[in-house]
């Protein structure tokens, strides 16, 4: 008799919990006065959390919070605060896309944060287009851009393409060779997923075209346990340049070894992730000289402004690349919008188009929905990660000779 | 046909036509949803199929949906092929792999079986990726189509109603009686001369194949391919807990358990966007432990002391 | 009824001896052996069974007469030696392809498909083996086979309701079922009260009548006595005795090898 | 020589990932699918410890066994002891195990997100030693000597303390050990917890020189179950021979032939123990 009682109320608790959802769910409705909405979906749990909890999320709080301090957006019909709706996608397509359906149809938010990763940032594109949000995507890199901008009205990249950062590594080698600092034989690792496979495909010719010689290409699995083989078969190789295509764990784990290895290139480039702070504290003074995707120019008023109010605001310290751009990217959207000042879309969007806009970066304008003005290199010099190559920023840092693993 | 079999066959047609008109009546979120639940819809029905009589818990699914999502990711992208020979190829090639897959585990006891299908999706990850990385080469993995969501959502039902018809004609079927013989006990089904490994294998096989096309329809969806993220052992997962929920003896218990699961998955989604995973994990456990028999058996229960009741 | 019932009516009794003796030899066993780790379980083991015979297996406990059935029905395959049924060769046949081929076995401790309803269970016996038979016709199959048993109307009741000698009556007919060539029964007449043995005793002996050719492993020494036309002994593996049942129990080298063990 | 040290270090890793699983499946019956989680806790801990507290990871261990013994077998008490009592048979328990352990990795992996979502990185011991003229990190070799210690210490608990025998004996027979007089669901929840504290300590371990992160424990799951049904479950040599083994073919391949094949290296040699010694290199044969 217990059994068939406790059944039943399961049975009724979990269809008043249905009720709820599907009351919740439907009981949003948006007023004139309140606040403007602002979407995120990112992951929050699953391989791509780490990278976002570093830069993707804790520019969406400082924004919102810098713009809710100053008492909100400026619009013609008076000053509206921010409301922050943000969704964890799991690190999944799927639940994404799910999501962003929910911000667009169920919560009618006015924005939506653009994704954390390529493959969201595609992912989630038609959706954005469907609805007319302007996806100002930041932490995407492909090769792809005039097809999928020419899509995606709506669609915007500002941190440059696949080719444009291999080039960025080969004009800094190319650069170092000529000048007598390196030899040509480059070992090049890259992890054997969609982003590492697509850097290292590009990179084959143009290292060529540069008269390189790799010498040790090779591709390990993402969750490698132990990269020492893949360091040691690099070391093996004796070459004057290592390039690796890594993603989060594998960069540091690659860094780590290459410290025990004692791997003495005159160049030593590793990815993503080269750039977080975290880098830096675990590899102290070690890593002086390591090159590294992206880079800030870390001088400027602006930029030290940023870092400071990002540390107050989220108790976190801003990465040196991707957090910045993460960040302008969210000016660019609250510039649109004052100058719109409207929340009407369509009209944010063209603006974004037709206007170039004053960031922590200077000044930022779309060219056909594509940004070209981004870091491609940069390098840790006495703890500080510098932009040492770009597509048209200016500060670009001169590149220290890297002396060892001391 | 009796007429319990025509009663199932009308609602199961009334059923169909119903979830083909979701897209007319619900868009954007709600749509979502269904497309989310139909697909799984597809991947646990068929999951237990094999699963439900064998008891043999196949943690493939990530694998298989992996294989679909990619080859056609890397047809389209790579090779200029049309979406439709792709799914057509990858489900050829899942039904395969699940074949020789079967071949080489389904004579193992249970244990090693869940641990082995575990790892599968891993492999073949690594094995495809190592193979782009080398051979092929690859400039991202796009999957540009002009399918809508809808579309994707009436593909996938069509893939559903497909595992229904089959799932319906085996139940039938001298290989769905084998099945149960074997899922009753093994060394009796030998010796009134079933063949355990071919009929496993084949229903294995069945599973592959659905599991391939579901991963290709949702391939544009996801519109870039990511290894890391087609071949995913949380899937696998999702799949088996989703079937084991709503009951596996019974043809339609899989879609008790999606439907709920998929409503609790979003509730708290939204509801606690911070802590998702942390009460989803909650949620789980309240259903391991207060409805063990899924909702099937729970329905059964209540239905059987309703009927007790009345005859006292 | 389309069982092979070659000679109905006639009782055992009335068996022509003439025919056993002329009857072709179905069953072949050539010196078969058994190993199991460093344990010989079956030793250079060999005999025959003819066609409608019905021959008794015994020895002590732990002598290897289960094993012998295990080889025969495919649950091992042997380590060396060879099988034949009816001239095919079942050495190294999976288990599935000698039920197909015509060997069908009941299990000592018995084993019926607890999910399945009682005459399920039969069917299970009719659908794939020697005669293969599907819905309707297997279902009509497996009522007469049930009536046989004396399991008339029990058909839709859950088999694991029934009592022990009831699920021993639900595997003999599933047994049955596939109109084997020939019958393994192993102990099926074990653990019965002596009023239910009564009832399996005639059980066997009316399929003995009806021509069936059957292998009975068996403790029970009346029923050895009473059903079996010839009697092998087996004592650590190896056969130490071979005849009439009469002849073989008063051997002495049989009475040797069960010293010291009851035999009831 | 390198790939022998090498892999003999990455070998000792496995050692460590997969005893605190062997245990808790070969004994308690439990394939406990947050296992990982546990190993990813541990290393959360030494990690906290490490970068607010300047606490060695080393000290850290000091604290982390107790807790972990305790919450594990709390988990064990509370949460499986009523899925045990519940379920008829072990494909039962089996099912309800794997559900309700992947239940509670959610739990562990959203407490871990909510703790610190970012990666669990910092530098222990990160110097190069040389050994027999073969460069290997200090932290790894640390993390190996304690792999040789923890496992010599479960092996002789098991062979030579009554505690252990009546361990083995339920690992081998759950019925018969109850017929002998040992409180199964005692023993069990003895070894679930030594087991999970086997795990947390290889979490703070291998925290010393792998970048983890909240979500990443599944792939450790992963890994010791293949590794414990490769040495035979419920065997703590077998489980310590496989993990040297796969750790030396995955350095092996990833040396000789491509990095990029060494996971998959690793799931071929597991697939043919399976096909060819389908109770484990050491188990023992099922009858």
């Amino acid at each position: 008799m217990f059994k068939i009682i406790s059944a039943n109320s399961i049975r009724k608790g979990f269809s008043a919990l249905v009720v709820v959802t599907l009351t919740t769910l439907l009981s949003f409705t948006a007023h004139a006065a309140d606040p403007i909405k602002i979407g995120a979906v990112a992951p929050k749990t699953g391989p791509l959390a780490g990278g976002a909890a570093v830069t993707q999320w804790p520019n969406i709080e400082l924004w919102v919070k810098e713009v809710n301090a100053r008492g909100g957006l400026k619009l013609k019909d008076g000053q509206r605060m921010l409301e922050l709706i943000e969704y964890d996608d799991k690190t999944n397509p799927g639940e994404h896309i799910k999501a962003v359906q929910r911000l667009a149809t169920q919560d009618k938010v006015d924005f939506i944060v653009a994704p954390y990763g390529t493959g969201f940032n595609i992912a989630a594109a038609p959706i954005y287009a469907k609805y007319g949000y302007p996806q100002i995507a930041v932490s995407a890199i492909s090769d792809k851009m005039d097809e999928l901008t020419a899509r995606y009205p709506s669609l915007f990249f500002t941190l440059g393409t696949t080719t444009a950062f291999v080039n960025g590594v080969k004009d800094i080698l190319a650069g170092m060779r000529d000048s007598g600092k390196i030899g040509n034989k480059i070992a090049m690792v890259n992890v054997a997923d969609a982003f590492g496979i697509e850097l290292a495909e590009a990179a084959r010719p143009i290292f060529k075209d540069a008269g390189f010689d790799i010498v040790y290409d090779k591709s390990y699995p993402l969750g490698t346990p132990d990269l020492s083989p893949v360091v040691k078969g690099a070391k093996a190789a004796a070459p004057d340049a290592f390039v690796a295509w890594s993603y989060p764990p594998d960069t540091f784990g690659l860094t780590e070894q290459a410290i025990i290895e004692d791997l003495q290139v005159g160049a030593y480039y590793t990815a993503v992730a080269t750039c977080f702070p975290a880098f830096g504290q675990k590899f102290g003074s070690k890593i002086d000289g390591v090159f590294g995707a992206g880079g800030v120019n870390p001088d400027t008023e602006e930029m030290q402004a940023y870092f400071k109010r990002h540390k107050e605001m989220t108790g976190k310290d801003a990465d040196y690349w991707a957090s910045a751009n993460t960040y302008v990217s969210l000016q660019i959207l609250e510039q649109a919008i004052e100058g719109v000042g409207d929340v009407d879309r369509e009209a944010v969007t063209q603006y974004i188009k037709d206007n170039s806009f004053d960031t922590i970066m200077g000044e930022i304008k779309f060219d056909n929905q594509i940004s070209h003005k981004f870091w491609t290199v940069g390098q840790w010099q006495d703890g500080v990660f510098r932009g040492v190559a770009s597509s048209n920023m200016d500060g670009v840092a001169e590149i220290k000779e890297k002396s060892g693993w001391n | 046909m009796k007429s319990a079999d025509i009663r199932a066959l009308v609602t199961a047609v009334v059923c169909i036509v119903l979830a083909a008109l979701v897209p007319f009546v619900f868009n954007g979120y709600w749509l979502s949803i269904a497309l989310t639940a139909m697909m799984y819809i597809a991947l646990s029905t068929s999951w237990a199929l094999f699963s439900g009589p064998t008891h043999y818990i196949s943690l493939a699914s990530g694998a298989f949906f992996g294989v679909g999502g990619y080859l056609v990711a890397t047809g389209m992208s790579d090779y200029n092929q049309s979406f439709w020979l792709m799914m057509f190829v990858a489900a050829i090639a899942a039904t395969v792999l699940a074949g020789l897959i079967g071949l080489a585990t389904l004579r193992l006891s249970g244990v090693y079986f869940v641990i082995f299908t575990l790892g599968l999706a891993e492999m073949i990850r690594n094995l495809v990726s190592w193979v782009q990385n080398n051979f092929l080469g690859s400039r991202g993995l796009y999957v540009l189509t002009d399918f809508t969501e809808a579309h994707i959502y009436w593909m996938l039902l069509t893939v559903a109603s497909a595992v229904f018809i089959f799932g319906w004609l085996v139940e039938r079927s001298r290989l769905g009686f084998a099945l149960k013989i074997i899922g009753n006990d093994e060394t009796v089904a030998r010796h009134v001369g079933i063949n355990t490994a071919w009929t496993k294998v084949v229903l294995f096989m069945s599973t592959g194949f659905f599991a391939a096309l579901v991963g290709a329809i949702i391939a544009p969806r996801y519109s870039y391919i990511e290894p890391n993220l087609v071949f995913s052992p949380e899937l696998s997962f999702l799949v088996v807990i989703m079937a084991l929920l709503g009951g596996t003896h019974r043809l339609w218990g899989p879609l008790l358990g999606v439907i709920p699961f998929t409503l609790i998955w979003e509730a708290i989604s939204i509801w606690i966007p911070n802590f998702t995973t942390l009460f989803l994990g909650i949620a789980f456990l309240t259903i391991v432990y207060f409805v063990p028999n899924g909702f099937v058996g729970l329905l059964e229960k209540t239905r059987g002391s309703r009927g007790v009741k009345a005859g006292s | 009824m389309n069982t092979a019932t070659n000679n109905p009516g006639l009782t055992r009794s009335g068996k022509p001896a003439a025919r056993i003796a002329s009857g072709r030899t179905l069953l072949e066993v050539q010196s078969v052996s058994k190993a199991f780790g460093g344990l010989l379980a079956v030793d250079d083991l060999s005999f025959s069974v003819r066609e409608g015979e019905v021959l008794g297996i015994v020895g002590p406990n732990g002598s290897g007469k289960t094993t012998v059935m295990n080889l025969v029905s495919g649950v091992f395959s042997v380590s060396s030696g060879e099988i034949y049924l009816d001239g095919q060769d079942l050495t190294a046949v999976p288990a599935h392809k000698i039920a197909r081929a015509g060997v069908a076995r009941t299990f000592q401790l018995v084993k019926v498909l607890p999910g399945l309803s009682t005459i399920d269970n039969v069917i299970a016996g009719a659908v794939f083996a020697r005669r293969r038979r599907w819905g309707s016709e297997a279902k009509s199959h497996a009522r007469n086979l049930l009536d046989r048993v004396g399991l008339g109307g029990r058909q839709t009741q859950p088999v694991s309701s029934l009592t022990y000698i009831d699920q021993k009556r639900v595997e003999l007919a599933r047994a049955l079922a596939g109109d084997p060539q020939i019958l393994l029964l192993d102990e099926w007449l074990a653990g019965l009260n002596p009023s239910e043995l009564q009832t399996g005793m005639e059980l066997v002996q009316s399929l003995s009548d009806e021509g069936r050719t059957i292998i009975l492993v068996e403790h029970v020494m009346d029923a050895i006595r009473s059903l079996c036309d010839r009697c092998i002994v087996v004592n650590s593996g190896r056969l130490i005795a071979e005849g009439t049942p009469s002849a073989v129990l008063s051997d002495p080298a049989v009475i040797a090898a069960y010293l010291g063990e009851e035999h009831d | 020589m390198d790939i022998l040290i090498s892999g003999l270090l990455l070998g000792g890793t496995y050692v460590l990932i997969a005893l605190g699983l062997n245990l808790q499946y070969g004994v308690a019956r439990i394939m406990n699918l947050a296992n990982g989680e546990m190993l990813v806790l541990g290393a959360l801990a030494s990690f906290w410890m490490f970068v607010s507290s300047a606490v060695s990871p080393l000290l850290t261990l000091i604290l982390v066994i107790p807790l972990a013994f305790i919450g594990n077998w709390l988990i064990y008490r509370l949460l499986l002891i009523p899925l045990v009592r519940r379920a008829r048979h072990q494909g039962q328990l089996e099912v309800d195990s794997i559900l309700a352990t992947f239940g509670m990795s959610f739990v562990l992996v959203g407490i871990m997100v909510a703790l610190h979502g970012e990666y669990f990185t910092y530098s222990f011991l990160a110097r190069p030693i040389t050994i027999l003229q073969s460069t290997v990190a200090l932290n790894r070799l640390v993390a190996f000597g304690f792999a040789v210690l923890i496992g010599a210490l479960l092996v002789l608990w098991l062979n030579y303390s009554r505690a252990g025998m009546a361990v083995r004996a339920v690992a081998v027979d759950p019925a018969s050990a109850r017929l002998v007089g040992i409180n199964v669901e005692k023993i069990s929840a003895l070894a679930f917890a030594v087991g999970g504290s086997v795990a947390a300590v290889a979490g703070v371990l291998i925290s010393t020189f792998i970048t983890l992160d909240a979500s990443v424990g599944v792939i450790f799951t992963m890994k010791a179950l293949i590794i414990i049904i490769m040495g035979g479950v419920g065997d703590v040599r077998g489980a310590i021979v496989a993990a040297l083994i796969l750790g030396l073919v995955e350095t092996l391949v990833a040396t000789l032939i491509d990095p990029g094949l060494t996971l998959a290296s690793a799931y071929l040699i597991f697939l043919l123990v399976l096909l060819f010694k389908p109770q484990g290199l050491f188990g023992r044969a099922q009858t």
